[in-house]
């Protein structure tokens, strides 16, 4: 256990700081620390130029295999480019959901044809995913998905019917893997499949909710007799949950410490605002300043524990895995009702008309959505109670 | 000694409760949110004409009710619950509070069988120094200045975070001899808010059920009647209101903490998931029963705040407490309303995030009101400072 | 809803702390402050005389009607005699469970011969009382009672057999009121009986728990063969449970305000203690001592709140009643963290060998009783989710 | 960069674990909390002998086994697991660390190979002060004088909250120039304990698990081979010695909130009430789910600060990350143990209360070690005034 790195590997965040400060420069300037969470309805033109300038320079994807167009890189070397893209200010990535889930779903369970016809465009920041898991009434809990898959034999297709729910960036996506149930019959986690669906088709549409922050990131998405060709299923008809549970293995991936140099950022500017408005004299914010601080720090070392996946050598996901999201969740909860508590009444009084939202007060409302999507507080509890405690199962009803 | 609602009192809390759940509905509150002044006008003419709720606690030689602090706060309590935006808590709470303890006979006489009768009114104090340090509601943050000027006095200076300060038809401001300092020299002015030089700017805010705004006083010149109280001597008398509308404010959140259980509760019962409402998980209960705790105490801390502020108003023995017990309820009632309001969120799961439940209209209410007049940080360490800093004391 | 009192009753506080002032003295005057929960095992033979001393000024049993041997006072009389008994420092009473518990339950649901033959002994302050509710394994769910009532003809007795657990005092009682089951068929709340039992007899064996402050309030008491008199039944064979729930209602009555006073003294004591080293200038500290002193503020007024009734009318128990054991427990369990806080590292050191607490010391220890008893927080929570928000109860297994 | 253990020190982990749940069984710590020391010296000798642990981290040249802090801290977390009463801590995580960070060559050579073999040993720093404004660990409680006398120096003063104090036999104390203020004039010495003028008393704790004790030097000489380090200079090296104590509790700490929460799930698992067993309620499954994320945040934050100690010591790049890293995980394993040991005691009922239960042992160890060298609220103002306080940070 140690926490420097090699010379080798400070040589390589010498080339990823060069790289970004050079690069993140003219129009990009303007999208710096921009596009995070709350944020990512923001400068999607110039985003998506970004996403293929990153490409260009051989920037994304780091951390996939060269086979795959990725650039190979080490865990170790991936840590650093997180933390030298975060530390630059590079923007939200709308790649992020190809480059995170998708791809590496594919890398992993799909077929060669699959890798050929998907990973180019995700490589080449040409080709952005959105995720079609949540349905509505049945919150994330995939046993409970009903959109429906049945196979067109004449069409050689599948066709889907049935709708989506807080599917971020769905109006912006050129693809969308969709969990679906193949077999009709079917319930819980058996009879799933795992869709790659193109969203530029008659049977797809898309509808923004508008949030809290009065903004739309995420969207329902409604199905009517949606097709994929009869190659876009990753896995057999049935597989879906197991290909599913893959990837929520790639969510707790290097990409973790992309999400905490974000966080990282938005703490800094908590505390800038601490000083410029005499809140850091406080003592309880100083209190809430330093603990978000501890806990942020932690945090990271927590992630680099998950990367080291030592604990789970049965296969099952690692304790320290386990308490990841209900852990920076909740973080990132208390830091948003921290950046308001620094700004005081402050906070109360908005950068304009009629509800344009500061960064601050933005993540502020958004963060409240972390402790509900992909698994609520209470989910992530049970899951930990009964995976990582072996405790009994609640009775269902 | 009584620590019961009367009849009366009840009757009071339940009428306004049924008119409000009437009228203060979802569609009601989004429609006056877009406003400019932020209400309803037809409905505060029937709130004013009908119900004469503005004069409630007002004297009846000043043209009130003569009713008193408990059932303004029992009233407050639905206000707080339905949303309801109207220039109320800012033309009673801040207005006629500021006139009954710092008016003379005349000025009350000349002033408040307007406000009984829908006159708007506001009270300015305090400038953007206030959103220091996290929040700062100590007399220095008034900057705005009175010269004397033969009978008249000059006022200069700007404010903010006025609540309903760009639609009230009447000002009070807190002004303050230049030079002075602290608590020293302040004094109350009324005046129209038409008056040549006052120009005034609605803050666009995070929470759209009550406007704020920022107001600047260019050399506004008033005459000698305009001051309220002896020159210079206002702080005592603005504390007591500020107290008063920290009492207010909290009944209000108050109300609000009990409408965001009431949610969660009905909205758990009827979701289903794993196959159960998700109502009889303990994880939803024991959030429930804790919210609940949290009313039941926040009402105890409010009316045992209201029996205070009616002796405060009265002169009665317990006058005394008023900041305390203003302290006490306005930091518990603070925390609870926004920890309610949170839970009730999070009890939602998605449907609490979208624009379209009213949850987020509470959540965000609930940290708006908790920041005006101090969170519960500030005022508990108004309180420590009575309980520690003291010789002698405990 | 008025706060203040009537001259009528000023003058009755005057006459209150006036006889304390002459009569809590000598002898006395070392019992002051002593004596409250986790110092209850302290100066017993003091507190009783102390107790008879307070009879003799018709000073017990304030609240009961004149006809039982009361003062019959007001609430208003009750709730300033408890504020200036405990301003005065008087001890905790030894009494408490006759005068708070039995002898209400006697006087609501007893015979008249029980009123004859229970009351007098309580208002002289001769006999003192436990309760014998808690079993091992069954918590203080009086549900799962397994202690067994027979009654036996030839004898003219009933008979009981079993084992109760955490009971207060059970070694200075001279009676047990006790839950048993009269029907040893039945289960649940039916079939349980409300007995008066003598506990200087062979068939009762009192055997003292050590708890976490070494001392031993609590005990465990058996039964075997011992036995009650035919008459010493109150209410039918059966009628236990709604007996039982009748007492409860007495335990939110106006010695709740006594409680609320020896915190205050608790509190005084923090206070004065973070005066003297310090701890008053730490603003974390202080923000807790604040929370500390409003919260027990409210107490009070919850306290008269539920003493009024008036939510009640439908026979339930009132919402701001049904919240007070949690609401009390937990902030009690909080001062004692505040005073081992206020204390530092200074709070590790004991006032002697072998394990002499200080006072505040063994509050500190002993309010984590305060949240198990009489129903656990948790449980506490489920009545209140169920009686008092109509929320579905939990599946049993 | 690598973030897992390496098979060395699992090993060293598992047989420590091992070991310690044979030897440090509820009736061995009952037995040790008894004794004048507070513990076994037989297993002591064990330990000394057999395991070898006291050498752990003292390099080879000075009779040490050469391994590092890693290596140290998994080894603790394991004996704040099992409540082991020993002298490790004083003996290690003060004295060795002392030796190590202020010793000379000569010094080291002289005690290390000592304290390797078993010597035991601890560190007296602070007076009755650090008990004051509710813990204050900074070092101008250090009081005590160490007076120059030709070659000799003239020690008197008074320490408090010495660990292990009563029974050590070598002592470590620091001392200031009289006259001298703040980090100014501090050097520290190492005397053996029975030199004459030093009395020692073991205070009565509430915690019976851990020792401590008060000292008193009068006028005691020792020799200028005593002085360790630069005379009036070892506040920084002091400074050093303590934030690698406070990384050593936080392992303790660590090992207890996982102690803790193994009680709290096998007895929950076990207990049935309401036909089931109470391991099955979401309110215990959901708290015990709360303490699983203590422990992993904590277990993080100890071996991030672990490495950080490594590099410290070895001289690495993240040396200058000491204190801020000893300040996160003290910060966090303090309220971690504390929190885990409470809900622990709550999650058993009743029997949680007993002294017969061992939940108690862990409930008071966990108040005893977050006050012992700054509380979390400490750290974090700590913490706070690197991010908050300094020209151009952040």
């Amino acid at each position: 256990m140690k926490l420097s790195f090699s010379p080798a590997d400070e040589q390589f965040r010498q080339e990823v700081a060069q790289w970004l400060n050079v690069n993140l420069t003219g129009d990009f300037a303007k999208i710096r620390f921009r596009g995070g969470p709350g944020d990512e309805h923001m400068f999607q033109h110039e985003r998506q130029q970004w996403e293929k300038t990153l490409a260009a320079g051989g920037w994304t994807c780091v951390g996939w295999p060269k086979q795959y167009g990725g650039r190979g890189c080490s865990i170790e070397q991936q840590v650093i480019f997180f933390e030298e893209y975060a530390r630059a200010g590079g923007p939200g990535r709308v790649g992020h959901i190809g480059e995170g889930l998708a791809g590496p779903t594919i890398i992993a369970f799909g077929t060669d044809a699959q890798k050929h016809k998907y990973l180019p465009g995700i490589v080449a920041g040409t080709d952005l995913w959105c995720q079609g898991y949540s349905e509505p009434g049945a919150g994330s809990d995939l046993a409970n998905v009903k959109t429906k898959a049945r196979f067109d034999a004449e069409k050689n297709k599948w066709i889907l019917n049935g709708q989506k729910v807080w599917t971020s960036l769905a109006q912006e996506a050129h693809y969308c893997f969709v969990i679906a149930r193949t077999d009709a019959n079917s319930s819980g986690h058996k009879g799933l499949g795992f869709f790659l669906l193109k969203m530029d088709q008659p049977g797809v549409t898309v509808r923004p909710i508008q949030q809290i922050t009065g903004t739309s990131e995420f969207n329902e998405v409604f199905f009517d007799d949606a097709e994929c060709d009869a190659d876009d299923i990753v896995g057999a008809p049935g597989d879906g949950w197991k290909v599913a549970m893959g990837l929520l293995g790639f969510e707790r991936g290097v990409s973790t410490l992309g999400q905490q140099m974000q966080f990282q950022n938005e703490l800094d500017e908590v505390i800038a605002l601490a000083k410029q408005n005499g809140a850091a004299k406080d003592p309880i914010i100083r209190q809430r300043i330093a603990k978000a601080h501890a806990e942020l720090k932690i945090m990271r070392y927590n992630s680099l524990r998950m990367l080291s996946g030592q604990s789970g050598s049965d296969g099952s996901l690692q304790k320290e895995a386990l308490i990841y999201k209900l852990y920076w969740a909740t973080w990132h909860r208390a830091l948003g009702e921290l950046a308001m508590d620094v700004m005081g009444p402050e906070s109360q009084i908005l950068e304009g008309t009629p509800y344009q939202l500061s960064r601050l007060q933005a993540m502020y409302l958004f963060v409240r959505s972390d402790t509900i999507y992909g698994g609520t507080n209470q989910i992530q509890r049970n899951i930990i109670a009964e995976r990582g405690l072996g405790m009994p199962k609640e009775p269902r009803g | 000694m009584e620590f019961a609602f009367t009849d009366e009192q009840l009757m009071i809390r339940d009428t306004a409760q049924a008119f409000l759940a009437e009228v203060s509905t979802s569609e009601a509150i989004r429609a006056a949110m877009a406003t400019d002044t932020g209400y309803d006008r037809q409905l505060w003419q029937q709130i004013c004409n009908d119900l004469v709720w503005p004069a409630l606690h007002i004297p009846e030689q000043f043209g009130g009710m003569g009713l008193g602090y408990v059932e303004l706060v029992a009233m407050l309590e639905q206000m707080g619950r339905y949303l309801l935006c109207s220039p109320f808590y800012a033309s009673v709470c801040l207005g006629v509070n500021s006139l009954l303890l710092a008016g003379s006979d005349e000025q009350k006489k000349q002033w408040l069988p307007q406000l009984a009768a829908g006159t708007t009114a506001t009270l300015a104090w305090c400038d953007g120094s206030a959103g220091e340090r996290g929040g700062n509601w100590n007399a220095d943050t008034i900057s705005a200045t009175a010269t004397p000027d033969g009978q008249d006095y000059i006022l200069s200076g700007e404010y903010r975070y006025v609540v309903d300060g760009a639609s009230a038809e009447l000002l009070i401001v807190a002004a303050r001899l230049p030079g002075s300092v602290g608590a020293h020299g302040i004094s109350l002015f009324v005046l129209p808010a038409h008056t040549a030089g006052v120009s005034r700017q609605t803050l666009p805010t995070l929470d759209q059920t009550r406007k704020q705004s920022a107001i600047q006083l260019h050399r506004v010149r008033v005459p000698a009647s305009a001051l309220l109280g002896k020159a210079g001597n206002a702080a005592p008398g603005l504390q007591t209101v500020l107290d008063l509308a920290a009492i207010a404010l909290a009944a209000e959140q108050m109300g609000g903490a009990q409408q965001c259980l009431d949610m969660a509760v009905a909205y758990t019962k009827e979701r289903v998931q794993f196959g159960r409402s998700i109502a009889s998980f303990q994880a939803i209960k024991h959030k429930a029963a804790d919210m609940m705790l949290r009313v039941e105490v926040a009402r105890s801390g409010v009316y045992y705040a209201a029996c205070v502020a009616q002796e405060a108003l009265e002169g009665g023995p317990l006058a005394g407490e008023l900041s305390e017990a203003a302290s006490i309820a306005k930091s518990y009632c603070s925390d609870a309303y926004f920890k309610n309001a949170a839970e009730c969120l999070q009890m939602h799961g998605g449907v609490g995030f979208t624009w379209e439940y009213d949850v987020h209209l509470h959540f965000k209410r609930a940290k708006a009101s908790e920041h005006f007049l101090g969170t519960g940080a500030y005022h508990r360490e108004r309180l420590a400072q009575w309980l520690l800093d003291q010789e002698g004391a405990a």
